[in-house]
């Protein structure tokens, strides 16, 4: 789960790291009276979008009087900003951050992630951060620096030495970034984030260190024991497809194509895109529903991926093994009784109790197109996507 | 001969009384496992489906003699039961559960590592489909029928794309030694490189069928063990490439993924050391027939 | 470092343990007021010293009125208790603790402990708990459940089902159980103690559980991070010398016999004690000055040892290693310049250093007994204490 | 021969820059020690004595090669360069700081866990004296003068009675191989026992002098392992038989306090594998002697 920028300065803030004074805004009035109240003479008015990138996008701008925090408010609330890493949507702003601004002596980029390769927590750190830490992870990767945390006694003081000499820093702020670095993992591993990344984090001239922007991300399967966390989700910054499926324990990830995929298991989800991108066509969708799904489960997701209009063909492929295909066929049935269909719906079931299943739609009588493998089931689907197409031509 | 399991391995399972407990419960004594005790907090004297409950894993082991445990409870209390079994004297766990916060999984790891190499428990998953031997032992959540008894390896991180691959395999007329889930979660107890192990001394397994995905260093791990070590025939399949690239928030995610963690790289590495790449994953089954009558 | 009943009650309080209503008293006045405040027909009366038997000692009174909290105050305020593990002297009580009856319908015993051999945390459990762990603890250690807790990931719930479950516990009771004994681990953990002790942890026949009497202990060492523990001292539970020697940063610990012993290190000061016992004589004291010792502490050192007026002789064995000879020399050369001395002292110096040492003492021109080893040094200093006892006599 | 030192012993001086770390970095290059680095977060590139101090210890084995470090800090940073030292190479570390937080060292242990048994750091202390061989180097805090080379090794829980045995034997006219300080704490990097390993296959150690104390199980483990293995001639001394028993304020101690405790009974262990017991401390180097000359 992702939260916004101010949000994340507020948990990390809790942890012991400096952040510029700021406040939130959601209009333009507001965001002149949050000035005021900061204090100083210059601000920086910022876009709160769940993305990377923002200030490419213009989602950032630095304000020299109250008037101008007045205007670039006016200029980013409800606007949609499209960072290079949003996808062709983009995402709508709903709120500002307005702070004080901070002159930067030195930028530097700290970053947390769960590491797949040794299974642990591992820092990331340059002495290049801010905007530049885009070209740098790709081009010049080896300046990175890296340090993995042993998980039996959580980071030590002397990683955080070996990181902080080698960005070369003053050695008289060495307690300041010490406090800095092992706040932010304590942060990450208290909360159960999967991310932690402080870019850029800066060194005034006169010595002190801020974390100018942040960003959290969480571990949704640890989200039961930290209910304040929950709590921060922004619906408004998620696909509103991706929302109701989240809302209802399901996953959903949305594309470009015609055909909506409902299924079990990411793997099986996987194939059955890479299936249909081999048959020329591409998914508009896919939902997993995932293990042990009710009838109603079922239901639910076949209707979040019809709300899609650009579905013209729905695929249900499930191969059950914590799952029963009977409730699968049961969960179908009551989607399309509630709720009549008027695209193709191929549906191939197997595994567990897959002949009860396969009666269950046969007695429906629905026009449900059948397939008893995943080759048939993408083969159909495409088959009924490109007859539609034919038809619509005519 | 198989891996892992036998017709005579004693299992527990953890977590007996749950309403999924009881369903596979009752599903993998239909199939013919040895089933001896369940574990159930609380319920210690009671029994599911004429098995025994035990209110602690040690207690269980003490009296049946177990030393394989199937997980099958909620995430939030599933790191927890993972190492009573390791600190039960389980030899193998398959851990079912899906949804374990990864932290929990680090503790898991590092708890493991109190044991000698020698002495550590095996575990499978979490987020795995379990374990079957076809005709000897099911310790997982598939259906049992789509696996016929026979020679080939199957070794996936999806459950449902392992249970692909046996169906296709009964399709063709052929059948598996063992099939593995080593699961799909970002943490996992073992990984192919462990299975591959296992089958390479296996004299029952003469294929290995590796369903991969993207992310995460295994299938280059295997690669190098396929290059190096692993004899026998390797069909591969690795879903996900047809998959948008993941939609990171920050740049810590872009910066720590390594090369080979894509789809088609992955696929790639597999090839170059000898593996058959399918990509298509409806093909599984008549690409291992061609393997196997190209072979003889 | 020992704190009372009521302050660790307190302190596990905060980590989610269920402690009876109490409060503390400083007069037999404020004792009754206490119990009305607290409520009910039934109150406890505790004494506050720092030791284990208060109870057979008599250090706790049940009583059925407020007349009987009064009078019950009464007599245990100022009254010096000698439990049996206080050494002869006992502990004055200045404050008791007025807490409310549980009406019990089980006792067990809980304790966590440091474990020398596996060096880990240990949880010891008994299905008898109160006054009769002590008989248990001896008689039939077998019967005593321990359970080592793993560092890299603290103590777990199936930990604390399997003690509970062999304590025979209710079932429906184990989630308290687990919130009771993580909790007290976590305390343990959090808090740097070498000792948690619950006994008895009550089960009420409403089926709660209560912590009646509870003790910690904290290692010395982790105060430097836990000034709130560290407040909670109570010298006046302590000897004075040692007391004075700890506000110093010096080791007292004190004796039945005459000889004053200074020396450098616990060892030899073990060796010093065992080779007067086989002289046929007692120490008085010892106070070991540690390591890197300045004049100044040296000086501190001796003025404390012969605070102790059964002090006949008084001996410094110093080996110096990460001490040094010419410093010790000074700081009892200081010593006794500025607070003459009327009984013989006899020094020891070897190590570092050891020739200036010897020379500052000399020049000093003090009358001071020297040995140039362990075995003259204890010999001289137990002639000099026989040489006085006949003097004495004659 | 000798255990654990060699003249050419490349050794850091952990705190370097501290009052107590120039003091002791000074003898120890008095006495030949091959000091070839400090470390002093912050003071990197200047010197002290003329070693070069560093910012970190990666920084200064990769510039020195050095294998060997002293700890010299105050005990609030102890645990933390401890587990620098192992995670930078470090062989050897020992360890003088006294008063590092009991649960500081229960972590520092199970952080050195992470190291498969051959790449473990060997650890000494805390709160001990150091080591030395003597002629050949000294990492400690411990007089030099005192100690003439021979064929006599030491092990001691204590750093003042290490001495004491050190000075008796010069008293005697006889010499030490090397002296190991285990150090005074509940919780050592080391024991009596892996010590007295090394000691075994030391071909310049004829004799061992074992400094005990009461607490822990260290002698007893000591004993057994001399029943068993250990063929060379033991003289021990343990300290405390007349220190009166912990004034314990719970049962909790008392409770698990073990069998084997006691001095007289760790005395008695000791003696009954035919260590020479001397209850007096004075008389560790005539004992010796006595033991050397019975044997010829």
């Amino acid at each position: 789960m992702d939260i916004h920028e101010y949000q994340a300065k507020e948990l990390l803030s809790g942890f012991g790291l400096r952040v510029p004074k700021g406040a939130l805004a959601y209009s333009p009035e507001q965001a002149a009276y949050r000035a005021r109240e900061i204090g100083g003479e210059r601000w920086v008015v910022k876009a709160q979008v769940h993305s990377g990138g923002r200030g490419k996008a213009g989602g950032v701008i630095v304000c020299d009087s109250e008037n101008a925090v007045y205007e670039a408010t006016d200029k980013l609330l409800g606007s949609r900003l499209v960072p290079s890493r949003t996808g062709k949507w983009g995402k709508i702003v709903y709120r500002v951050y307005v702070e004080e601004f901070i002159p930067i002596d030195r930028e530097l980029y700290i970053g947390l992630v769960l590491d797949r390769k040794s299974e642990r927590i591992m820092v990331v750190a340059s002495a290049q951060g801010g905007v530049e830490i885009d070209e740098i992870s790709t081009s010049r990767p080896d300046t990175l620096i890296r340090s993995i945390v042993e998980p039996a006694v959580g980071m030590q003081p002397f990683q955080v030495r070996e990181l902080a000499f080698k960005l070369g820093i003053d050695a008289t702020h060495l307690r300041e970034y010490t406090d800095f670095i092992l706040g932010a993992y304590r942060a990450f591993e208290e909360l159960d984030a999967t991310m932690v990344e402080i870019n850029p984090l800066v060194e005034t001239d006169a010595g002190k260190l801020y974390a100018i922007d942040s960003k959290m991300t969480f571990d949704d399967n640890a989200l039961f024991r930290h209910p304040e966390i929950a709590e921060l989700r922004d619906k408004s910054q998620e696909h509103p497809q991706q929302s109701r499926a989240a809302d209802r324990g399901l996953s959903y990830v949305g594309f470009e194509g015609e055909i909506g995929c409902v299924v079990n298991g990411a793997g099986l989800g996987m194939a059955t895109l890479d299936m249909i991108e081999i048959a020329g066509e591409q998914a508009a969708n896919f939902l997993d529903i995932g293990g042990g799904a009710s009838a109603e489960r079922v239901a639910k997701a076949i209707r979040i991926v019809r709300l899609d209009e650009n579905v013209k063909v729905l695929l249900v492929n499930v191969f059950a093994g914590i799952n029963r295909c009977d409730w699968i066929a049961q969960g179908i049935v009551q989607a399309l009784e509630q709720d009549p269909i008027d695209i193709p719906i191929v549906v191939r079931l197997a595994g567990n109790n897959v002949e009860q299943g396969r009666k269950i739609l046969s007695l429906s009588g629905l026009p449900i197109i059948r397939a008893n493998t995943l080759a048939e089931a993408v083969e159909r689907s495409v088959r009924a996507l490109n007859a539609k197409t034919d038809t619509a031509q005519k | 001969m198989s891996i892992l399991l036998e017709k005579d391995t004693a299992v527990l399972i953890i977590g007996i009384s749950g309403r999924v407990g009881e369903f596979h419960c009752q599903r993998m004594l239909d199939y013919g496992t040895r089933v001896v005790g369940g574990v159930a907090p609380g319920a210690g004297g009671r029994s599911v489906h004429g098995v025994p409950v035990f209110n602690t894993q040690k207690e269980a082991v003490q009296a049946t003699g177990a030393c394989t445990s199937i997980v099958i409870v909620p995430p939030p209390f599933a790191a927890d039961v993972i190492m009573e079994s390791a600190d039960a004297g389980i030899r193998l766990c398959i851990a079912i559960t899906d949804g374990i916060p990864a932290q929990d999984m680090i503790r898991v790891k590092r708890y493991m590592m109190r044991y000698r190499e020698a002495q550590r428990m095996r575990l499978f998953g979490p987020n795995c489909a379990g374990v079957i031997c076809p005709g000897k032992s099911l310790v997982g959540i598939m259906p049992g029928d789509i696996y016929e008894a026979g020679n080939i390896g199957i070794i996936s991180r999806s459950g449902t794309l392992g249970y692909e691959a046996a169906s296709q395999l009964k399709e063709v007329g052929l059948g598996v030694s063992t099939s593995v889930g080593v699961g799909g979660d970002a943490i996992t107890g073992s990984t192919f490189l462990d299975v591959l192990t296992l089958f390479a001394d296996d004299t029952d397994t003469e294929l290995v069928v590796m369903i991969g995905e993207i992310g995460g260093p295994q299938e280059a791990e295997a690669a190098e063990f396929i290059r190096h070590e692993f004899t026998k025939p390797v069909v591969a399949y690795v879903a996900g490439s047809a998959a948008p690239e993941g939609r990171t928030l920050g740049h810590a995610g872009a910066i720590i993924t390594a090369f080979g963690e894509r789809a088609d790289v992955k696929a790639g590495l597999l090839k170059e050391v000898g593996a058959v790449i399918t990509q298509d994953p409806a093909s599984l089954g008549t690409t291992v027939l061609d393997v196997l009558s190209r072979n003889k």
